[in-house]
């Protein structure tokens, strides 16, 4: 069987299919390595990675709603330095895109955190969280604003030797606004979209599901939105853009690469089937045949009239 | 030493998904429910106190797989046993036989069972599903010439299901109901402290209610009875990638959330942190 | 068998219970009549007014994702004079709370449509859907703006003499500010959330699935977002909120309420099944006896900790 | 005066939901199927070309009730046949005897089977699925002292499973096949037209696609025959609740976007307006 040419060229980086695994639903990497060969993937994104250890919050931490799941893990996590000595040897060897996801409670964590990474080989890109809620502003992030973002892409970016995707919040009206602004920083790309900010309470005992109260919603509900925001954004942007939000299978992955997307992230579908990313690779290697698209990179941006 | 014991690893790190596999028979009791599948890979690693994690619909609404322990163990197939509490107990309960299902196993670190002593005894407490891993447990003992005795709590007699099933296989039984329509009247775990005085064990394992297991925690230090208690925790995905089943842990001198997906859901009693209620 | 109180105090309004249909999901009321007494309800809201009929969207105007549904109807309604001949007069002798939902196209546009229904009798109050969009600007709406909700609101409620109910969109990350400006502007009560925005693409033909590309998300999918909306907006105004967003079982009315608003409003449920809300409110009333509840309004706001 | 006869209320407002409604009995060739559902007072009511909306799941996914039109009505029960095309569809499939349906009819407006002429004449044509609401209507038709000739087209054979079902039933019957596999190789408008010069027709009903009804709209002008064309839009409600089936339609005199659960989904081919292709 001749295979079809699934490559994506980032630009700064190429890949060997468009689909990466997104940050906090893939762990750091080796949860998966059981279920298949890591270097099957486009690539992954490893949970965000704060300067320092983070403890989380405390469960319940998830809870599931109509076609989708509210998270609030709250970042829980080893820190980059940790991360640097006792995962990243494991990924070194890796023939695929490795991405950090960079964490920051304020604009300096964000570059020491890149600052720290930079010192050590087998990295593809850093992926900047900017929707990491900010505790001295009460848990707003600098994702809602096109300045803050501004300002913390090009503090990164100067500080640091990798290429930078900026990943940005639906919980805004400006996501447009944000996303030419971290284009102008300097970003080489963006990834959209975190979750939505979102609540479930048990009617029974009057209580909120999570005891963050509020969490992140994830998952197949959230698609139809996150592919609206990854189509407005790209047309307005001329770096790369990776969407992100409820796919699990092919055909989502074509629906965003039509709305405008290089590459996508797969994120909850990890957890309902670890194999969930190499299954929807080898569809899309078979849709590419069926339908004679010889590269599937092709098929970026195509949405036709109706 | 005891953690020692435990976290050697004893079960390999193999877990596979079986997305075909048949439903042999079913078996139901009001709300709760057996079915036992058909998949040889899973079952020939199943370890007592490991799970399932089982795929109850094909939509993306119920969206995640459910936890449920392997509750036994037979040639080719293995069962669960569980109890219509939501939307996707209730749908994985309209299965019917010769359906196919999607799971994923065996999951998780099971119940130690290694036990020193010559004619070892041991003590297993289930509470409502709870029961569910045990007879799993108790058979795998019984092959390693440990005497299981079975406690078995419910709300009413319409929660103890098994009771036959564990008569008939020869294990002593003792049941109690909260409302005294069968067996002892009032909580498992009073029952255990009665029978404890003439039927001392050298080991407690234990699944069900969280305030069950935490009585059992403090049962377990006062008779200085090594304890082993399986959690539950909402789990995202099972395997150690979604970080939400966490439990607070002392685990190597630290305590912290961990998950309990993978370092557990069977836990020595000394390492769990009870949260005040 | 006793009843519970069930009844909702809006200060300017009292409604016999709080659940009321929602606007565009409800007809002009009449459609529902065949199904069950409208008096039932504690109120109903018709379907959106322009000052003049509008044709609406070519189809396909609806498409359904997961547990959620995208609608690009257009407003296609028969303007505010036909329905004050029409429509107004079958629903005047109705003992439910008839509310109007007022569109416009620009800010005089609201003013207008009010004052003509100012001449009319039978109505509790006016909705106004700031969130309309403006074709001027673009398709953005009022309501992603606090200056202009406050304009609107300030404009409209000087001109007439009926309560106010402002109605919000979704897509802002100001949600709160927005609430705060109309309630400051002189809004009676708030309701939210309106649609959001979202869209849906054919794989196979690389169309979109709606002819007007762009749509509004409704449905389950949308609740966790939605509830969290109005558990934020409700902790920080004074005025009432109606909390809407994929509303179909008492359970969820409950969780509304616990949010804190004082009714809700049910929308995309009145498709799926005609008698959703008489049997919501047949719950409510089994609901309060079986937990000894005195007066259902007690419920507002009562989230406890976790 | 065509569509007067049209509006004048030939089918009363009534509709119920009928929450409940019994499988009695289920067929299935390839990707077709019929359920026949026990529901009295909505099969009492119901009139060729009306439908009914059907609850296919129990959760919010899928989330809107599916149009199926009335397939057949006997004693208690009417029948639906539909073709499995998408997610909801194939839930349905899934249902067995014995399961039951949340149901909503009768709805719409059907075929207006008023013909003037002694010995009148009708031609049915169905294209593939479109086939559903035209057992009916011949069997209303032939009550009506009216002559039914059905053609039915589709892709294939395999498109043409209620063939024997209409020859078992007496009618005269044309076939025709895309690929040639049954009956005239070609389209069925094409069969129609052929057959018309033979055997002339008082009047057309229709359904299926898009693109066959467009040419028998055509044909109707071209031979002077009325037709009554039964069109397919997706529905949210299926009352008249959310505007959201609308089709271009001639009415009053106006022309706008008129939905068709309403006033439709069966309209004379004259108020029908096409858009570019
Ligand atoms: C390791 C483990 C083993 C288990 N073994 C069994 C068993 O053998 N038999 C049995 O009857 N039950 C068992 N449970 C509990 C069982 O998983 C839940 O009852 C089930 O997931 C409820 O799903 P639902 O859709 O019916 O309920 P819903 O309330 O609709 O579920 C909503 C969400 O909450 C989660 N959830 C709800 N209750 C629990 C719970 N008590 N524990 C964990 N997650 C929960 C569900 O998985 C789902 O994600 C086990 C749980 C764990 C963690
Ligand atoms: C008045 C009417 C009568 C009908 N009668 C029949 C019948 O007797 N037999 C039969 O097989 N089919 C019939 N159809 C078409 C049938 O309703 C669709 O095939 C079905 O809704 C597809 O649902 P799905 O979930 O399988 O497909 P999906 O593609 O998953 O459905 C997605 C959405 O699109 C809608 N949809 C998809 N295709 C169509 C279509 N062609 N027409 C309308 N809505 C669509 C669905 O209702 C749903 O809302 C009828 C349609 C209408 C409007
Ligand atoms: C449990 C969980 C943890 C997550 N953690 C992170 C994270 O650490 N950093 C980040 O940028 N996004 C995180 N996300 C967001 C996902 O990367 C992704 O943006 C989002 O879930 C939408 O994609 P999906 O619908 O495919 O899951 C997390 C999501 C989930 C469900
Ligand atoms: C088909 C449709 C039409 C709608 N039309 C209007 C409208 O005219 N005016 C308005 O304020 N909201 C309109 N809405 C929004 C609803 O009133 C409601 O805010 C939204 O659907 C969320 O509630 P739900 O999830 O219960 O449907 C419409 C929604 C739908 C689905
Ligand atoms: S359930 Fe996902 S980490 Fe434990
Ligand atoms: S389907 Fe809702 S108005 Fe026709």
């Amino acid at each position: 069987m001749t295979h079809s040419d699934l490559s994506i060229d980032l630009g700064f980086c190429r890949l060997k299919n468009p689909v990466i695994a997104a940050s906090g639903t893939f762990g750091y990497g080796t949860e998966f390595s059981r279920f298949f060969d890591l270097n099957r993937l486009g690539g992954f994104v490893v949970k965000g990675l704060y300067s320092t250890p983070r403890p989380g919050n405390p469960p319940p931490r998830l809870v599931e709603t109509a076609s989708g799941l509210i998270n609030a893990i709250g970042l829980q996590g080893i820190g980059v330095k940790r991360f640097c000595q006792e995962i990243l040897p494991q990924l070194q060897d890796l023939d695929t895109a490795v991405i950090i996801n960079v964490c920051g409670s304020h604009e300096e964590e964000y570059a020491a955190v890149a600052e720290h990474l930079d010192g050590f080989e087998g990295i593809a890109a850093y992926e900047l969280n900017v929707s990491c809620p900010n505790v001295s502003t009460g848990g707003s992030c600098p994702a809602l604003d096109p300045e803050a973002t501004h300002r913390i892409v090009s503090l990164v970016k100067k500080s640091c030797r990798r290429p930078l995707i900026t990943k940005l919040s639906p919980n805004t009206g400006k996501i447009i606004e944000v996303a030419k602004s971290a284009e102008e920083a300097g970003s080489d790309a963006i990834s959209l979209v975190n979750t939505f900010l979102a609540m479930a309470i048990d009617a029974k005992t009057r209580r909120p599901k999570l005891a963050n109260v509020l969490g992140g919603l994830s998952g197949p509900a959230i698609k139809p939105i996150a592919l609206r925001m990854v189509y407005q954004v790209a047309q307005e942007i001329r770096i790369p853009v990776i969407g992100m939000g409820g796919i699990t299978t092919s055909e989502d992955v074509l629906e965003y690469m039509i709305a405008g997307a290089s590459a996508v992230e797969v994120g909850t579908a990890n957890f309902v089937d670890p194999e969930a990313i190499p299954l929807i690779i080898d569809e899309l290697d078979v849709y590419c045949q069926t339908h004679n698209i010889e590269r599937l990179a092709s098929l970026t941006g195509t949405l036709a009239p109706l | 030493m005891y953690s020692a014991i435990l976290f050697r690893t004893i079960f390999g790190k193999t877990m596979r998904k079986d997305p075909q596999a048949r439903i042999l028979h079913k078996q139901n009791w009001g709300d709760y429910f057996i079915l036992a599948l058909e998949s040889p890979r899973i079952t020939s690693e199943a370890h007592p106190g490991q799970f399932l994690m089982v795929r109850v619909g094909e939509t993306s609404f119920p969206l995640l797989r459910r936890p449920f322990s392997i509750h036994a163990v037979q040639d080719n197939a293995l069962e669960i046993f569980f109890q219509t509490t939501g939307l996707g107990t209730r749908q994985l309960s309209l299965k019917q036989e010769g359906d196919r299902l999607d799971i994923l196993g065996p999951l998780g670190r099971g119940f130690n069972l290694d036990i020193e002593g010559s004619t070892p005894k041991a003590a297993l407490v289930g509470g409502g599903r709870g029961i569910a891993p045990l007879y799993f447990l108790s058979e795998s003992l019984r092959l390693q010439g440990v005497s299981a005795t079975i406690y078995y709590g419910g709300r009413t007699v319409e929660d103890l299901p098994l009771r036959k099933k564990f008569l008939a296989a020869g294990y002593p039984l003792h049941c109690s109901t909260e409302d005294g329509s069968y067996g002892f009247k009032g909580l498992i775990t009073d029952h255990l402290i009665q029978d404890l005085k003439q039927n001392p064990a050298d080991r407690i394992y234990a699944c069900g209610p969280d305030g069950m297991l935490k009585r059992l925690a403090e049962i377990s230090q006062e008779y200085s009875i090594p304890a082993e208690l399986s959690l539950e925790a909402i789990m995202g995905c099972g395997f150690g990638a979604c970080w939400g089943c966490v439990h607070r842990l002392k685990k190597d001198q630290e305590i912290g959330w961990q998950k309990i997906c993978e370092d557990g859901p069977v836990f020595p009693a000394e390492m769990i942190i009870w949260e005040k209620e």
